[in-house]
């Protein structure tokens, strides 16, 4: 597929946005249609350690976990619901592995789809086992290993195909534990976006081949790797200004997979889906107070603002006194998903969105900026500079920064000192910046050929 | 007050019961399955409403006309609270349903016994407890008297029962099976006790267990285990057991959950 | 303490009440002030099996879980916590353990309170150790016991007393599986009742004499059982209607808590505190869509609409992907709260409310009847026969019917044959009861003592 | 726009970073640290600062002065790193500061090397890896970097490293301590295969184990585990087994959690 990128905001205002409901609504699976006006649980687990050990294990694994959580979602009374199966290793580099998983968890979703008419649908996210043991080996004979995964699970009942691409991870891995501004927006928004236009022209055919939804990506290998090494309120290890500077360039990134032919629902943990929504208008996953069983953040209420699928990220399928993890999971998913149905339902969408984003606003600064009122601001910075990677992945973070310092001005975002510096520092690394893509590129390829030892350029095509 | 229409209900929340439910009443249901026999269908009928003074009615002309009395268990009773018990089976009939149908032909059996000196011989023995420690006895109550209305003699120990106390009951009353009730993951333990000195002992007898802690994975660490998630997988493995044995090979295979 | 039974309504109307906020706020432990205004988290949990070995594992454990519950309390920036204990059966039959874990919990809450400033109080549920293996032992020197623990517990540090007690649960059992309404409304409004009356006494005495807060009861050990064994929508072991019916009887049963000295927060797991709200307007704690790693309901958001302290009910403390259990319930659980307070703040909470009770109001008749605006009338039931605990009992099931069919009338409320046929055999069995009290006792005492061979009289003073 | 006033916003949440903020500011409490000699602060300013240059122009100065490459090491370039360390165990100064210090401070021992032909010998060795079959390297990453800044020689193994090649790697170097990270349940199981091997080959070396999967509880199920939840951890482990020797004893009281 043909690449096109945008430049123009899908919701001519912030206001316009919310939970449950998208510019273009995403049919899949056995009924259902993704930010059509309704919000939707969207299940994540893993299966138990020991039965990755052999096909026949994992696929027991999986099916117990989706009949587990069928019932839980009939005995509750939840009309709708999405399972994600995220590929452990071996179901993507042995691609009959998970397709032979897609295959069993879409018969039990079958059943119950005409025993009791529940609406489904199964993303599978193939694992992005695109790298040798030190070396990211983006393009050659892996590569050509995940996209038969994508193409076997599509077959076998994937509805939904996503990956979280890991293009530019070398440079950042190293640039972001330095507060080395360049490293990460060169990681992120320049090898990333290269990697996801790549990546995801593929992954559209095959979706399109197999008349399956390329549902999208995330920047989990980097913006969250910030978010993750930034921890929490007392966290010494990343400043949490420098982490929200990152998920702003990842905006400008995942936004590439819309470009390449995905559709969304953009995966659960790409906290800059809400930015990607203002500008493409694609239904988005996320996860946040529903997912604590996965991670921590200074954000739980905020990321449902925006929401049409909403997610735990992922739990391992144990048991609990309420019965297993993932029915526990579920269940709660379920609830949070009724609660906003019930506000779309009587035109109360709006306060309640506002309730959510507001009681986070400002915790931190990373729900500061992702507030869906600021996040449209990164939004249009991005789009304004669209036809350029770089120039929008820089444009995102300048707005990110000005939206940080108009907080610190108005008085209620009050940071650290710490967060301050930081903050200080990436804008003058920002103004330090180069005008040209070109330019930047042959900077940056300099010094970090020079000083990162596992960054191979022919991973990319710049 | 905030409300929606009916017709936004099924994007908040579906009943699935009510789409479910059974076009066929349980009375329609239930008249399909009773004997053809009127006096006998009379018991049936008066079982399946729970009613014990039509069940000694019913029984009464049973006897009147010469029936036996030990016979009558097997031929008008037992069939009789099957019709409940395959209602029930059906998701037709709710629990209670059984419990009082139960505790009518119960008192079915005893009158009957009151009318001979021969001993009725039940179809088989199950013990049953709750784990020690635990006191949760619901579970454990309801499996009790799914297995009475099934024609089993029921050893109930009761709730927080000690290891050594059941392992006895067992050696004494020779079960078909035992079963065992756990709701904490703390008690839940017990079991792999009373297995192991079930062994010791030389009384390879099914062990069911099941309740709320428990569940297939962890049953199935001790010898004689066997898991069941609902009451009535009880009184199924009990008649698999008198059936084919307790070879658990086969019977964990039968009853395997997923 | 003498009784002082309710014979009016603490709010003047249905609408008045919301969550985070009661008529009579209850100050506790560091800080915390409870239904002043903002809702709390209230984390429950469960040591691991094996550490109940001795006391010094038990203590090490409970240790482990204070201190990571605190600790994500202020990663994500929380203002308050509650933490409950419910005592393991070891920890209230031998109060000295029960004691070393309250001292060595609160010392930890000391610290971050100090530390930090995060308002915290410790609640004890002590255990209903009143039994012997077979029999109710509800006097004489088990009683004995369980009050010792509830005394030093007080002393060594718990802010909060609770109990679950169990007053009347013989007859319940027996009766609620054979559809016997009038078991049940003796087990629960006139046996409970009574047991409540002796059991509450004693306890708000010992609270005051340690200048701790007698905080309430529930009547986890019949209603909700009857809520357990109706299970989800499919489950077959039990009519939900019926199971609603013993709910509302059992607020005329804890209610008679605070008719002994409690004063709230009533616990967690009291699905009638709605009820009792209205009537006494204590602050209450709830659980619902936060507590599904202890139980699945049907009303996981509706619960949330009047409540003060928002709990996940019990968590067995271990691992997950995200940090340890309490971390990760605890954190959802803050979020929830954060929005409500959100709400309060900003003059929101009653739309909020509205929504979160909508939400459920239609999926079972249990919610329906439990929503704040028929909780409300099932308390006025309660409340206008307040003087005598068989009167009320039977008031509040009748109404609980009528509510039902005003709902079934209004045609939303949509339930299954087997539910309708249940409901009506309740309203049968009702106008069946004698208006008299002592009548009323004659009749079940010869009825339960024949039938229910575990029952002994001597257990209550009636 | 919903809002509200700055002083609701306490009942709602509370910035407790902002509340706990030292007053000093990291530059003030740099300066309470810095020695004395004002050659040698220059040093450590120039550590703290993460100015390459600057290192190398204040060696310079030293080593005009007349001073010992090798000994600079050890007098100008360990202690400047120290007030770095110094302060980012205090919560004063933040991680990538540590790195870029790091930096600074191994280009500096590079360059006294280049100034002799002395081999420097590092205070001891460790050896760092990720478990097999995970690729998550960045908390490794950082145990590395504080392990260096410290003065230890790291053999850093890089990430999804096979058993062998970890217990191979331990035989070689004889390190003071192995560090493994895992951040998956699937991987962290390789741990226990290393400690085995290990063992087996008579390899008693202290095993720190940390990452996000990792716990106490499971690290110390093998003979050389010893559990370390911040990376700084590792840096005291290391220090601890060279002053007190690898008594596994002792070293997991000193490191217990709880
Ligand atoms: C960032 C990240 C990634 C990045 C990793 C980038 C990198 N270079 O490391 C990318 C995107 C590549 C990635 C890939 C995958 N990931 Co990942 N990832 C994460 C995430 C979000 C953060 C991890 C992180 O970097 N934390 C920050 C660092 C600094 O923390 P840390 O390593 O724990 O280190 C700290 C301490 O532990 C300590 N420490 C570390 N080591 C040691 C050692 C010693 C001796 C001591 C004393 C201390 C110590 O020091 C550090 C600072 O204090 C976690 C989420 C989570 N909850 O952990 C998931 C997570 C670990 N990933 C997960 C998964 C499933 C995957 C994938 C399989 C996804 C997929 N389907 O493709 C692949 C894995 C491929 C593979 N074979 O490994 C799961 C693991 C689930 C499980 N089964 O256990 C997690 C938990 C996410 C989740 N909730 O599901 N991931
Ligand atoms: C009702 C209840 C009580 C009642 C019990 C009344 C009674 N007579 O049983 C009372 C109030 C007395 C009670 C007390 C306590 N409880 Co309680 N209780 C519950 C509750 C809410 C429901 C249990 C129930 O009755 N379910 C309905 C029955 C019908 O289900 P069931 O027994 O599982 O049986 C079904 C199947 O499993 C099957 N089955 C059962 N047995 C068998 C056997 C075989 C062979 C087969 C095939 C099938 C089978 O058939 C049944 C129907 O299909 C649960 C919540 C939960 N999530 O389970 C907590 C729970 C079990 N209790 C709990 C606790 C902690 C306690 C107390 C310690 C509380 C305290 N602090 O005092 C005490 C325990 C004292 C003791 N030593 O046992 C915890 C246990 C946690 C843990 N560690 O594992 C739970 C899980 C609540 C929670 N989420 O924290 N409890």
């Amino acid at each position: 597929m043909a690449i096109n990128r945008y430049t123009k905001m899908a919701y001519a205002n912030a206001d316009e946005m919310y939970f449950g409901k998208s510019k273009f609504p995403v049919k899949a699976g056995l009924g259902l249609e993704i930010g059509a006006g309704y919000a939707i649980p969207e299940l994540n687990y893993a299966p138990r350690p020991h039965t990755g050990v052999s096909k026949e294990a994992l696929v027991t694994e999986y099916e117990k976990i989706t009949r587990d959580a069928m019932n839980r979602i009939v005995q509750i009374g939840a009309p709708a619901v999405v399972l994600e199966t995220e590929h452990v290793q071996q179901m993507s580099n042995n691609p009959t592995w998970g397709a032979a998983v897609a295959h069993a968890q879409k018969t039990i979703m079958e059943e119950f789809h005409e025993e009791y008419g529940v609406k489904c649908a199964l993303r599978h996210t193939i694992g992005d086992i695109r790298e040798d043991r030190d070396f990211l080996a983006l393009r050659g004979e892996k590569n050509d290993t995940m996209l038969e995964a994508f193409d076997l699970c599509a077959k076998q009942g994937a509805d939904l195909l996503s990956i979280e691409s890991m293009g530019g991870k070398e440079v950042f891995d190293y640039s972001i534990v330095r507060d080395d501004t360049a490293g990460v927006l060169f990681g992120i928004g320049v090898l990333g976006t290269s990697d996801i236009d790549f990546v995801w022209q593929n992954i559209a055919d095959i979706a399109k081949k197999n008349k399956v939804v390329a549902a999208g990506d995330t920047d989990c290998a980097q913006a969250n790797t910030a978010m993750f090494i930034a921890g929490g309120l007392l966290d010494k290890n990343l400043a949490h200004t420098t982490a929200i500077v990152a998920r702003c360039i990842s905006a400008a990134r995942t936004l590439a997979a819309y470009e390449a032919g995905a559709t969304g629902p953009g995966k659960d943990c790409g906290y800059e889906h809400t930015i990607i929504k203002a500008i493409a208008g694609i239904p988005i996953s996320q996860e946040g107070k529903g997912s604590t069983c996965a991670h921590s953040d200074v954000m739980g209420n905020l990321t449902m603002q925006c929401c049409d699928l909403w997610s735990n990220e992922s739990v391992e399928y144990h048991g609990e006194f309420g019965g297993t993890t993932v029915q526990c999971w579920v269940e709660s998913l379920a609830y949070d998903c009724s609660l906003m149905n019930t506000a779309l339902k009587t035109g109360n969408q709006k306060i309640l969105r506002d309730l959510l984003a507001l009681s986070d606003k400002y915790r931190d600064p990373q729900g500061y900026v992702l507030h869906y009122e600021n996040a449209y601001k990164v939004g249009e910075a991005i789009a304004a500079n669209g036809k350029d990677t770089y120039l929008r992945s820089k444009a995102a973070a300048e707005e990110c920064c000005k939206i940080l310092e108009s907080g610190i001005k108005e008085g209620k975002l009050v940071l650290t000192r710490f967060e301050q510096n930081a903050l200080k520092n990436i804008e003058n690394d920002l103004k330090a910046m180069p005008d040209s893509r070109e330019k930047f590129i042959e900077q940056c390829m300099d010094k970090y050929k020079a000083e990162v030892s596992v960054f191979k350029p022919e991973n990319y095509v710049l | 007050m905030l409300d929606f229409k009916k017709e936004d209900l099924d994007t908040i929340l579906i009943r699935y019961n009510v789409l479910m439910e059974k076009t066929m009443t349980p009375d329609e249901a239930a008249e399909q399955l009773y004997p053809k026999d009127p006096l006998l269908k009379a018991v049936a009928e008066a079982i399946y409403e729970g009613e014990e003074d039509d069940v000694i009615d019913a029984l009464d002309e049973l006897l009147d006309a010469g029936k036996d009395p030990i016979k009558l268990i097997d031929e008008a009773l037992l069939p009789g609270m099957a019709v409940v018990s395959a209602l029930y089976d059906q998701g037709i009939i709710f629990l209670p349903n059984v419990m009082m149908s139960a505790d009518a032909m119960l008192e079915g059996i005893e009158y009957c016994k009151t009318k001979t000196t021969e001993i009725p011989k039940a179809k088989g023995t199950v013990v049953c407890h709750v784990a020690e420690g635990d006191v949760h006895d619901i579970g454990k109550n309801i499996v009790a008297a799914l297995l009475r209305a099934d024609g089993f003699e029921v050893v109930d120990l009761g709730r927080d029962v000690p290891v050594d106390e059941v392992v006895e009951a067992v050696a004494t009353h020779k079960p078909a099976i035992l079963t065992g009730t756990a709701l904490m993951t703390t008690t839940m333990y017990a079991f792999k006790e009373v297995n192991d000195k079930l062994v010791e002992k030389g009384l390879n007898v099914p062990f069911a267990c099941g309740g709320g802690a428990v569940n297939q994975e962890f049953v199935e660490t001790y010898s004689l285990g066997v898991y069941g998630d609902q009451a009535a997988d009880a009184v199924s493995i009990a008649n698999f057991v008198l059936k084919n044995g307790s070879n658990m090979d086969t019977l964990r295979k039968e009853f395997d959950v997923y």
